[in-house]
């Protein structure tokens, strides 16, 4: 299997993210330069990783969403490609209208950085099966733009889709309805605010739920 | 404006700070008057901050070798040898006049210097620390720099993606009119991808890198070479702004054009920007330099020569490079959507000669610029010394306990670092193992992988100490941070050091500034620390009033096993607590001392430099045994504070804790008193014998001190008598809340 | 050409930095204030030569749809400055 | 009363966050923009019963110079809206 994550200027989870997907899941890993548009069909996995994408000037993830590699995750994505952002990934892809929804100043205004305890919300996607809804998660978060908000009926009808994957348990940041982690309507696109990538072969280990999920879910596809 | 070319004089050079020595010398060296432009660079490169003329001479007194030192001090960062062909490049350094004037900035910019240090030397920066002296809580000012201060080295070292893992935050009334803000970053590199920073290889070419030059912090040399004076305010340099992004790419960019083969030799611009990475350079290598400043990539138009030479705009560098390689050097930086151009050639003859829109503006020879005649300053104690001294011991002793632990409590020091330290990403880099708010940070050489090997970092200084005792808060200063280190598994193998004084003209302050190093040198001699790098940040007085001294010591630690890491929490209500090391200890110069009698004073002890070597010993050992413990460092606050920090620290609850003085033992002492080596253990009652056998093999006291419960209160006695009790929410909701009212 | 663009919050999205300013001068005894809402300005410096004063305009809209402001959450306003 | 504070940094520092958008926006191919600077504005909803125009001026000039701006290295600008 083989797994691709992007560096845009100012990213600063990709290192992790590579580290992680290779030392602890074993997968090939390239990187992709924000610069070089590509086809990007022989990924089982696309991951946007955190950071501070152009600084996180004018607004998290928008400089970046016009990047031309976000072209290709954009197709990928289209052709039901699994794509996964972290952090500042996850505002990447609501920049880019991949998600729904926006991330916005913490309600504290300040920046974050702990372990939190997480609820999974819903199972039935890549994302998460091979965890239980209700189950608790502890992943850090580190941002001060994690709020997330969408429309109250935007929301209901995420909600109903099961597109609503994890919520804080004590919400840190004021997200709309505790919402730590969403994905899109074919479920194979998923944002979330926590590192996995910093808790699979260190601190809670947590994090592997998630890619267990991604690794279980792709085998079934073969 | 003055011409850059115009011939100055004795009263331009003193409006310069140059002294009137100073400018005889030059005049004689040259054989003629510098023009302006070169008097700016005299100004900077014999400035206080860039020549060290006060400090150099003692700071050869430090230790700065040893079997694991790769590069000592002279270079941009000092380097240790870790094992398996790696190294770890670390170093601190102060921002404090910059981050009083403006707070967010300030330390937003001294973070961005301190890692540009690290990375110069091919070092991938892993971790920060920084270190913090506020003024007391009743300045009206206080509350705006700790929030500023704090938000500034969090938006700056977030954004670049290098964790924050301590600190050390420290407030009282000597910093009223200058805080402190040291900063300390370390990175690990392999050693046949160290660089230096060393202009050699005559037709080598200069290539100037990163962000473009503005007007921002000219002069911020000289400036941070003065007193501060509440007239002065409006001759302040132009603040100079970080971009924490531009660092970024510039990091990458840099250890992938060294990576790649493209660079010789590299050296940041900091203080006196691109002046002092010049002649630094050229000097090094005992080589000249011939440049032109027009190639100089601009942010503003119409610069002068004075200007382009003396900015301190920030993210810039400059690379020695050999002329075939200039072309894919700069396609490097130009992937990364920076600016580099070739800007100079080195020459042979020892000069420095530069020059705009075709005339000569510069024509130096390094050596007189880069090597500043040192200052010979007298320096002799304190005459009120012996009175600081002087502590009424049995006022102290009849006055009812309760008051005295609330006035330990309420220490505005006794505090919970979280709202602060949750500021900043402390796991970015994905090497952070466990808790960061701890004696010491661990993190992982995710690198190495042919054998476990962790790092493990601390600060401290206890500038009431300092103040009391220069040489014995030196000593301490190393002291305890090697303990901090010891308590959490790792072995101490080197330090940096910030020298944090006021003004070395006046003899007192340089006679702290020398006990202080000595102090320092000591406790490095005997602990096997060598110092590899370092800082020193002199005139911190406002209205000529000096800080107290601030020696402040960043230490590094070395990990080789991967057995589970201690905390200082309690992680059961079952636990027996010791207290290893001197079961009463000295209340001079405690904290208790100071809140009791609304004045720093008393007569700190000696620390015996042989128990704490012991000690560390016994730390280690101790982890070999593979029992489960808890352990924290005893230091200001005494045993009150550390072992309410371990319950309050826990993660069971409710967390009750009974401590029993012995009978016949002075409360005071041995709840306030502050020594060192102490170290507080909690285990499992039944491993008791084991621990205690170790103590005695390294001829260490030992003495059981009580348990941990599930009462939810803490109780203090003296044999069954109960002294004092409390609810540990309660003291804990206090503790923890109590830095809030800074960051909402 | 100046262009001028103010970025808010939609009314609908809570800002906590308006809030947090708004307590603040409160208490520094600013009681008047009822309410403060923070947002950006983006002031734009173009080259509008042999460009009309209408594409221009238009220029600056597109920069905003396209990157300034996020629809989702922002309303903005437009001033063009001189020519 | 409303009032509109905008708060530039002045124009001798430096503004990271300008000059990376204005590179951005060069990239997405607006070409004619020549510079860009980033401040933040202030939008204050004010009570100024029985207060006169000169004096509701007053105390939001106050505001700024205490609260709002940095004068170490920031300017600012003042609008008052309505009454
Ligand atoms: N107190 C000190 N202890 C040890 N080394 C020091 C000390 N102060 C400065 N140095 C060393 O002197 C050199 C110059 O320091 P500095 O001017 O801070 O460097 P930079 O120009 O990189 O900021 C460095 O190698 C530094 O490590
Ligand atoms: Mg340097």
């Amino acid at each position: 299997m083989k797994a691709a994550v992007i560096t845009f200027p100012g990213s600063n989870c990709d290192d992790d993210t590579v580290f992680t997907l290779q030392q602890t899941l074993e997968l090939e890993v390239d990187r992709l330069w924000h610069k070089d548009a590509k086809d990007l069909g022989e990924y089982q996995l696309v991951v946007v990783p955190g950071g501070f994408s152009y600084g996180d000037y004018l607004r998290c993830g928008a400089v970046a969403s016009h990047s031309p590699i976000m072209g290709s995750v954009k197709e990928f994505a289209a052709n039901g490609g699994l794509t996964l952002g972290i952090c500042n990934g996850f505002q990447v892809l609501c920049e880019s209208g991949l998600l729904p929804g926006a991330l916005v100043r913490n309600l504290g205004t300040n920046f974050i950085c702990r372990d939190v305890s997480l609820r999974v919300a819903s199972t039935d996607n890549p994302w998460t099966n091979q965890l239980k809804e209700g189950d608790e998660l502890v992943l850090p978060i580190a941002h001060s733009e994690g709020r997330y908000i969408v429309e109250e009926s935007v929301y209901s009808a995420m909600k109903e889709k099961g597109q609503i994957v994890l919520s804080y348990a004590a919400n840190p940041n004021g997200s709309l309805f505790d919402i730590a982690g969403v994905c899109n309507e074919a479920k194979n696109v998923f944002g979330l605010m926590p590192h996995p990538e910093r808790a699979s072969d260190l601190r809670t280990r947590h994090g592997m739920g998630i890619w267990q999920s991604f690794l279980n879910w792709s085998a079934e596809q073969k | 404006m003055i011409k850059d070319t115009t011939i100055s004089s004795p009263e331009l050079a003193k409006q310069l700070g140059i002294s009137a020595d100073e400018y005889n010398f030059i005049c004689n060296k040259l054989e003629r008057r510098p023009n302006y432009a070169e008097l700016g660079i005299f100004s900077a490169m014999y400035s206080e901050h860039c020549s060290y003329k006060s400090s150099k001479p003692h700071l050869r007194k430090f230790p700065t070798t040893g079997k694991r030192v790769l590069q000592g001090p002279g270079e941009n960062a000092g380097i240790l040898d870790i094992g398996e062909g790696w190294g770890v490049a670390f170093k601190m350094e102060s921002h404090n006049h910059p981050s009083f004037i403006e707070p967010y900035q300030g330390a937003a910019t001294g973070v961005g210097g301190i890692l540009r240090d690290v990375f110069t030397m091919g070092a991938r920066p892993i971790a920060s620390m920084n270190s913090l002296c506020f003024g007391d809580e009743t300045q009206p000012r206080t509350p705006a720099i700790v929030k500023g201060v704090v938000k500034g080295i969090g938006d700056y070292g977030n954004c670049v993606g290098v964790p924050t893992v301590a600190g050390q935050t420290f407030f009282h009334p000597c910093y009223n009119g200058n805080p402190l803000v040291n900063a300390f970053t370390a990175g690990i590199v392999k050693h046949e991808k160290i660089f230096r920073a060393s202009a050699s290889g005559i037709g080598n070419v200069l290539v100037y890198a990163g962000a473009k030059t503005g007007r921002d912090g000219v002069h911020g040399a000289t400036m941070a070479s003065q007193e501060f004076s509440t007239e002065k305010e409006l001759e302040r340099p132009t603040v100079q702004v970080g971009d924490p992004f531009t660092e970024k790419l510039l990091l990458e960019a840099t250890l992938e054009a060294m990576n790649a083969g493209l660079v010789l030799s590299i050296q940041d611009m900091g203080a006196a920007g691109i002046t002092s990475s010049s002649f630094e350079m050229a000097d090094r290598a005992g080589t000249g330099l011939e440049m032109v400043l027009d190639k100089i990539p601009v942010r503003e138009k119409n610069l002068s020569a004075y200007e382009l030479l003396l900015s301190e705009s920030q993210e810039r560098m400059l690379i020695v490079t050999s002329p075939d390689l200039v072309d894919a050097l700069i396609g490097v930086f130009e992937k990364w959507d920076l600016h580099a151009v070739a800007v100079g050639t080195i020459t042979d003859g020892k000069r420095v000669r530069m020059t705009l829109h075709g005339e000569q503006v510069v024509d130096l020879p390094v050596e007189l610029v880069a090597d500043p005649p040192m200052a010979d300053r007298p320096y002799s104690p304190p005459a009120d010394l012996k009175q600081a001294w002087f502590m009424d011991r049995n006022k102290l002793h009849i006055a009812p306990l309760e008051s005295k632990i609330q006035a330990v409590l309420l220490d505005l020091n006794f505090a919970d670092a979280r709202p602060l330290a949750e500021q900043y990403d402390s796991m970015v880099g994905n090497r952070t193992q466990g808790e960061t708010f701890d004696d010491a940070a661990v993190l992982r050489v995710r690198e190495i992988e042919s054998k476990p090997v962790r790092l493990a970092f601390t600060v401290d200084c206890n500038p009431r100490l300092c103040k009391l005792a220069p040489r014995e808060g030196g000593r301490r200063a190393v002291a305890e941070a090697a303990m901090n280190l010891a308590v959490r598994g790792a072995e101490p193998i080197g330090i940096t050091d910030c020298l944090n004084f006021g003004n070395p003209e006046n003899p007192e302050v340089m006679w702290q500034l020398v006990e202080g190093v000595e102090g320092i040198a000591e406790a490095c001699t005997a602990l096997h620390t060598p110092v590899v790098s370092g800082n020193v940040s002199l005139y911190n007085d406002t209205d000529g009033k000096a800080i107290y001294p601030t020696p402040m010591i960043g230490m590094v630690g070395l990990i080789e096993d991967s057995l589970p890491l201690p905390f200082s929490r309690f992680y059961s209500t079952e636990l027996e607590l010791a207290l290893v090391g001197s079961l009463e200890a000295a209340l001079g110069g405690s904290v208790l001392a100071s809140r009791w009698f609304k004045r720093d004073c008393g007569q700190p002890v000696d620390t015996d430099l042989n128990i704490v070597t012991r000690a560390i010993k016994f730390c280690k050992d101790l982890r070999k045994t593979r029992l489960t413990y808890a352990a924290h460092d005893v230091s200001d606050g005494g045993v009150l504070t550390a072992s309410l920090e371990m319950a309050f620290r826990a993660n069971v609850q409710p967390m009750g804790l009974k401590l029993v003085i012995p009978t016949g033992k002075d409360v005071d002492e041995v709840l306030f008193g502050e020594a060192l080596p102490r170290v507080l253990i909690a285990y499992e009652p039944g491993n008791r014998g084991e621990i205690e056998n170790l103590a005695s093999r390294h001829a260490l006291p030992f003495t059981v001190l009580g348990n941990t419960n599930d009462s939810g209160k803490v109780q203090f006695h003296q044999g069954s008598a109960l002294l004092w009790q409390g609810d540990t929410a309660e003291l804990k909701a206090r503790w923890s809340s109590k830095w809030e009212v800074f960051f909402n | 050409m100046k262009a001028l663009v103010e970025i808010f919050y939609k009314d609908s999205v809570f800002d906590p930095q308006g809030n947090t300013i708004c307590q603040s001068l409160q208490r520094l005894g600013f009681r008047r204030v009822k309410d403060v809402r923070i947002g950006k300005v983006v002031q734009l410096e173009l080259d509008t030569d042999g460009q009309s004063a209408a594409d221009a305009k238009k220029d600056v809209e597109n920069m905003c749809e396209k990157l300034l402001a996020n629809p989702v959450i922002e309303s903005y306003t437009l001033q063009i400055e001189g020519k």
